[in-house]
């Protein structure tokens, strides 16, 4: 490994030879984590914010972040929806204090404030003051104190937000074809949120959203399936990579005919030790119609949607601190779901999640990573498997995407 | 069997199982359940919204030794226990031989290089089959206070 | 009403009046008092020193209901729970139809966002009328082990 | 709103239009911090020590902090206080580790160093080694090795302390107008302590002085006066700034007949849903005779005297870092009370504090907006409310008194 | 002396033994033990690696009552107290007239300016007298769940 | 006390006269811990990393660290003891997860990259790609790819290891006298744990390290065995320190035989209200025929070996973070222990430790002392005790095994 020429006050330099080796201390330098709030999620790109779905009714906002910022997602009157800074724009307090509300304006606590649901100041309290005493200064002008709004675009029921006017409109930052992966699972569909939970990551956010896209520790570290011998079958799949690098899908295919098949002899080797006595969370049928049984996408800088099997999922990734990150769970049903597949969803719920028989490890690995650097970051990483480019592959023995996330990473921190 | 007896049948069922877990007796713990049981591990958000999934959910016995298979087999994590602390159980009903009761309790983490930390609070809501020995879990449900999982959750609650 | 009823009356008291906080059953909380009652918070220190001016100070029932009024209607803050994690209530007397008891407890906060933390320790100190079913509180003295108070405390303990 | 020109290793320039605008950056940046320490809590101001009551006898001592420094106050044998360090001169050990002691010297208990009781270095264990061997070298001098002291003035039984010569004399300091409000709560009475309390905040130390200059949130954050309909009578009151700004009080006046008036036909609207059960938590009398039912007055960097009817207390602000606070309570009463007084005073003790039914929201609202910050400081918060000026004035509907505090803050940091 | 009376009298004794030391009343722990007793303190990982040097070792009274004279005359610390919150005590055994239990518990720390920590989590290992009153220790052994102490230890768990 | 001239960004310039005046912000800037991490802890110095008994058989390893950084010993078939960085050659991930273990390799969890006991890289997953398809590039080596190795060396059975070639080897880094001290306690004889914690110390490395050197302050903070009168006897011994100052050596004797004596006397006066009631935690016997009661040896940075009495222990010092550190108890006993010596050691016990009757304050005051130069670290402490130099003495009013400390610190840090 080449050691990195690095200045801790100015964050650290770009590695020696491309998107293949991966200086350490970008996972540990304070200043390299404030420069990626500024020119990655506030730059242009785009942030899953919350579903539409979640907004059903005029006046409904969703308080989220994007990045470490606070912001509110909010359908306003027209129907349309907007987002904002959750920032009152009088002293600077926190607007809204819960995950979500509704109501017809949104109201500082602290004074009183109210600015309708685009943002836009529409009230300040004793603006005129009382019995002609006090009040604002005549030059103050509302106008002049909207929140800081936030662009929105909308696909397949997923809203996002971007601070950024440069960014490209969403499909054309997805692209084609990782825009076709979110279609696939969503559009036409009435998602329905059927569990949420939070995993605190002892990590920087980085190490999570690579190993999204890492298919090379796969089958290493997941062992799951290799010890109970679950579709040990052939899995045709592949790897497809947005233009920008980062955006990406990983897939394969699954014989579930084959695979139950395979169950019934299952039963009949009663002496092999390491089976399952209940295999009733692989229960699966093919929702899709197209064999794919599992489609990791992801899209930069803090989105992942899930299918495996029918475990549907929106994973959030939010960045707290250089060392520590947050991870939202948002487990998704169909309104067509019959009661067997609601079933058939909360067992394979098992397999993922904090406590997910192959997803537990990747809440931990990146803490290890993170521990290993600690004072010791002055080298680098190398993500050479399967070359040295971001191209969709066929194969998976390759960090191509990972690779992919550094080429847009590196375009946009300028480094 | 008679009131207090339920009692303090319940109070012991609870106080072991937790025992079962600290002790790393994993092995033992689904014999806590009867055979057609339910295990669920979930949020007090998600459970008060109906939102019925959690983050483990076992409909049988068999998922629970499938979790500790995985958990000796297949998983791979930091070393660590667990030390639940429990308030006195609270029996709600006792009716055809099940007992329902809830008990508050918090789990502190202890990781192998001993670093300690609150790592879950909430309480148990359980129905208890006590009409014989030993007393068994029909149902428990561990409602967490805090949607927050620090890292993973491997070791049952 | 003998030794053994006095000491599961006071346990089970204490385990509601936990669970009826930590439920958010607000309203019923000041049932658990008597009407001619009182209810303090204080630290070790204060009460050690004799200072009398705590942080919640009530009198009567009726503040009780106050306090719960006020945190529904005027009060602004960010959601939370507790939990209240409670050792074996100790019955240091019963006389005249009143007991004496003590309690250690923690409580931990666990805010909306699942922010969990250490909120307080302490004891109680309960003065309870069990003449009569149900058992009711004449005096509650909550002593926290210290003065420090996060933030701020407007659910009762 | 103006983006500011901000310098995260040298501290926050100030805001572009005087006294006005605060750019957020202040609240959140550790450099800006650690030169408040230097300049404004060891610089030319008076910071509150203890209550002279609290050294009642010589050989008196009380432990506590002026900013981040640990420092003591202690009454010498002439019964004069002093205040200095708490750090050992030898090694830096902290020297007293309580609150409070007495004794005729104070000795450390690492190696034994005692100083009396105004700091001034008095033995030196061994100094002359044992049997002749080892010991400090000749040219050792104790004279030169006191602890550093502060400058102590009293006014009204408060103790204050100062580490700059350049701070002129305390009642100076505090203006005329500020040291008679302090005199008409304190001077002549024997006050007592009767409670202590610590609240914790979640946000830098200058976001709650702010607010307890803020009358502008008053009747906004804190609704339970209005929602319980107390004193809805029209209250004269006002606000009176300190030349140098930094230094004021507001009050507020009562009929108090009017309102038992008042209370008596509260009886009759048992209907009312928003009702008190119990009022006794605002019987008060009219302690000073003058109407007045609420001052709250500030001195500068942190302290609060505060007369709510007849909740007598002073709060003491403690920075602990950038983003937290610590608030201790000194909750008083006067020598000459009588049950009757103890009780009114124990039982508006519910209006405040921690857990105070008109004061527990400034124990969050700070925290909000530090949230609201946290990597989203680049702008500026706006005070113009009253005009742009920090002068006293009649009415409330103003932040005159906040803008006072940054006339005063401003003039220290030197920006 | 039947199970019940065994059952409530070591749970009045595990609480009251906690109680005993978060009131500061340490001049009374000792009496806690029978003459010729043990008390250990050590960590989950010593005692399962058979390894008997721990952090406290005491193997006479007079040993305890040494341990409080030190604290009270010859050691230096802050102040600081604890707050004990145990589960119900589990009787395994009782035999000869020595009931063998274990508790689980934590203790919180709360230094003299309020400053509170989560400072220990283990359990109680417990051999006890119960063929006469009080009750007694004949050994507590005092396993923490960490092998790390914050600090120092000298107020006993 | 004369002012430092610090500069924050770039650590903390040296005292003004050698090595008898510390800055406090030693203890306090996180640049200079950073620089430790480099110019102490990975420079030209030997740290404990085990004992040669924990690795009885090839294959066996522990995991520790060397300052911050996480570190593998390991002894390799061929016997010998190897030590390398405790990070994966991939991505960084930590290797060794638990404190010891055994095997024949050591595989990486993540992507499983394995490793011979010498760090040596012999294996990565998918090398070659899987079905022609993918792999590392044609130009990747694994022998480019070995995990760093530290130098080892062995000493009475103690394992040492070092980051930096110019360091001397382990017995000229020692010195004569210290290495002799070392071998007295541990030569030839078989050291088996009979004990392990860990103390976490609130302060900075720095403050414990200078506490083990400091003779000055046994009598003073340690009240224990003045308290009950024991060993009141003269006490002849001294302090000896090796060339480089950093390494060195206190001892004391102590007549058994007249200890025994007095001990017969004690029990006479029974009206003496400060007895112990059980002396059993004194019975010693004088195991090096000696008649040294007390031994405590220093190497630098971080180690501690320490005899007291029968009391044997290695303590490891580990620095986390500017302001925390963890010290490791390792007690030891020997092969040949017979059933009274395993009780006397266990015994004794109650001398040492978190807990231990005349150690224990040395857990507090450290904390004590970095607590009071919070935002108050512009001056320095004083260590003039028995003059400026830092030589051997045979007295122990004096603070020159201190000086040594600073005079190898500045030695490697260049100030
Ligand atoms: S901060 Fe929002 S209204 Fe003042
Ligand atoms: S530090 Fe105070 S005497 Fe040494
Ligand atoms: S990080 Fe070790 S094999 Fe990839
Ligand atoms: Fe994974
Ligand atoms: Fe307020
Ligand atoms: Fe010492």
């Amino acid at each position: 490994m080449s050691v990195q020429d690095i200045d801790v006050d100015c964050g650290v330099s770009g590695p020696s030879n491309g998107i293949s080796e991966v200086p350490f201390r970008l996972y540990t330098d304070p200043e390299q984590y404030r420069r990626e709030q500024e020119r990655i999620f506030k730059g242009p790109t785009w942030s899953y914010l919350c579903l539409a779905a979640e907004l059903p009714h005029p006046g409904d906002w969703v308080a989220t972040t994007v990045g470490e910022v606070a912001v509110v997602a909010a359908r306003a009157p027209d129907g349309a929806i907007n987002a904002f800074v959750n920032r009152c724009a009088h002293r600077g307090n926190l607007l809204c204090l819960e995950r979500k509300g509704s109501g017809r304006e949104i109201t500082c606590i602290y004074h009183g404030w109210s600015y309708d649901l685009s943002g836009r100041l529409t009230g300040v309290a004793f603006e005129k003051g009382v019995k002609r005493a006090g009040g604002m200064p005549p030059e103050f002008r509302k106008d002049e104190h909207h929140l800081q709004q936030l662009r929105v675009a909308e696909l397949s029921g997923l809203v996002f937000g971007s601070f950024d006017p440069r960014a490209p409109d969403l499909e054309t930052y997805l692209g084609p074809v990782v825009a076709g992966g979110v279609k696939r699972v969503l559009e036409g569909r009435s998602p329905r949120v059927i569990g949420r939970s939070v995993q605190v990551l002892p990590n920087n956010w980085k190490l999570y959203f690579e190993n999204v896209k890492d298919t090379y520790h796969a089958s290493i570290l997941h062992t799951f399936l290799n010890i109970f011998r679950i579709n040990r079958m052939s899995q045709p799949g592949g790897i497809n990579i947005a233009e920008n690098g980062g955006n990406h899908f990983s897939f394969a295919k699954l014989d579930y005919a084959a695979e139950d098949e395979d169950y019934k002899h299952e039963q009949l080797r009663a002496s092999n030790e390491h089976h399952l006595e209940d295999r009733s969370i692989l229960d699966s049928v093919d929702e899709y119609g197209d064999r794919i049984s599992v489609q990791i996408l992801t899209i930069f800088p803090g989105m992942v949607l899930q299918q495996i099997r029918n475990a549907i999922a929106v994973r959030v990734l939010r960045p707290r601190g250089v060392g520590k990150s947050e991870l939202e769970w948002i487990h998704l049903g169909f309104a067509d779901d019959d009661p067997a597949m609601e079933e058939r969803r909360l067992r394979q719920g098992n397999l993922i999640g904090a406590a997910g028989y192959i997803s537990m490890e990747d809440g931990c690995v990146g803490g290890f990573v993170q521990r290993a650097l600690q004072y010791n970051d002055d080298e680098a990483g190398i993500v050479m498997m399967g070359g040295h480019e971001a191209e969709s592959q066929t194969f998976r023995a390759t960090e191509s995407a990972i690779r992919g996330f550094w080429k847009q990473y590196r375009a946009l921190m300028g480094t | 069997m008679d009131d207090q007896a339920v009692r303090l049948g319940v109070a012991d069922l609870v106080a072991a199982y937790g025992d079962c877990i600290d002790d790393d007796r994993l092995e033992e713990w689904p014999d806590f359940f009867v055979e057609d049981c339910r295990y669920l591990v979930t949020s007090r958000e998600s459970h008060e919204a109906g939102l019925r999934h959690g983050v483990i959910y076992a409909a049988s016995r068999g998922m629970l030794v499938d979790r500790i298979t995985s958990l000796r087999r297949a998983n791979i994590f930091e070393k660590h226990r667990y030390r639940h602390v429990a308030g006195a159980p609270r029996i709600l009903s006792v009716e055809d031989g099940v007992a329902a009761a809830r008990t508050s309790f918090l789990a502190a983490r202890i990781m192998h290089d001993g670093e300690t930390s609150l790592f879950a609070t909430g309480r148990y809501l359980d129905r208890i089959a006590v009409s014989a020995r030993p007393f068994r879990f029909i149902e428990r449900l561990v409602v967490l206070d805090s949607q927050k999982i620090d890292t993973l959750l491997v070791i049952p609650l």
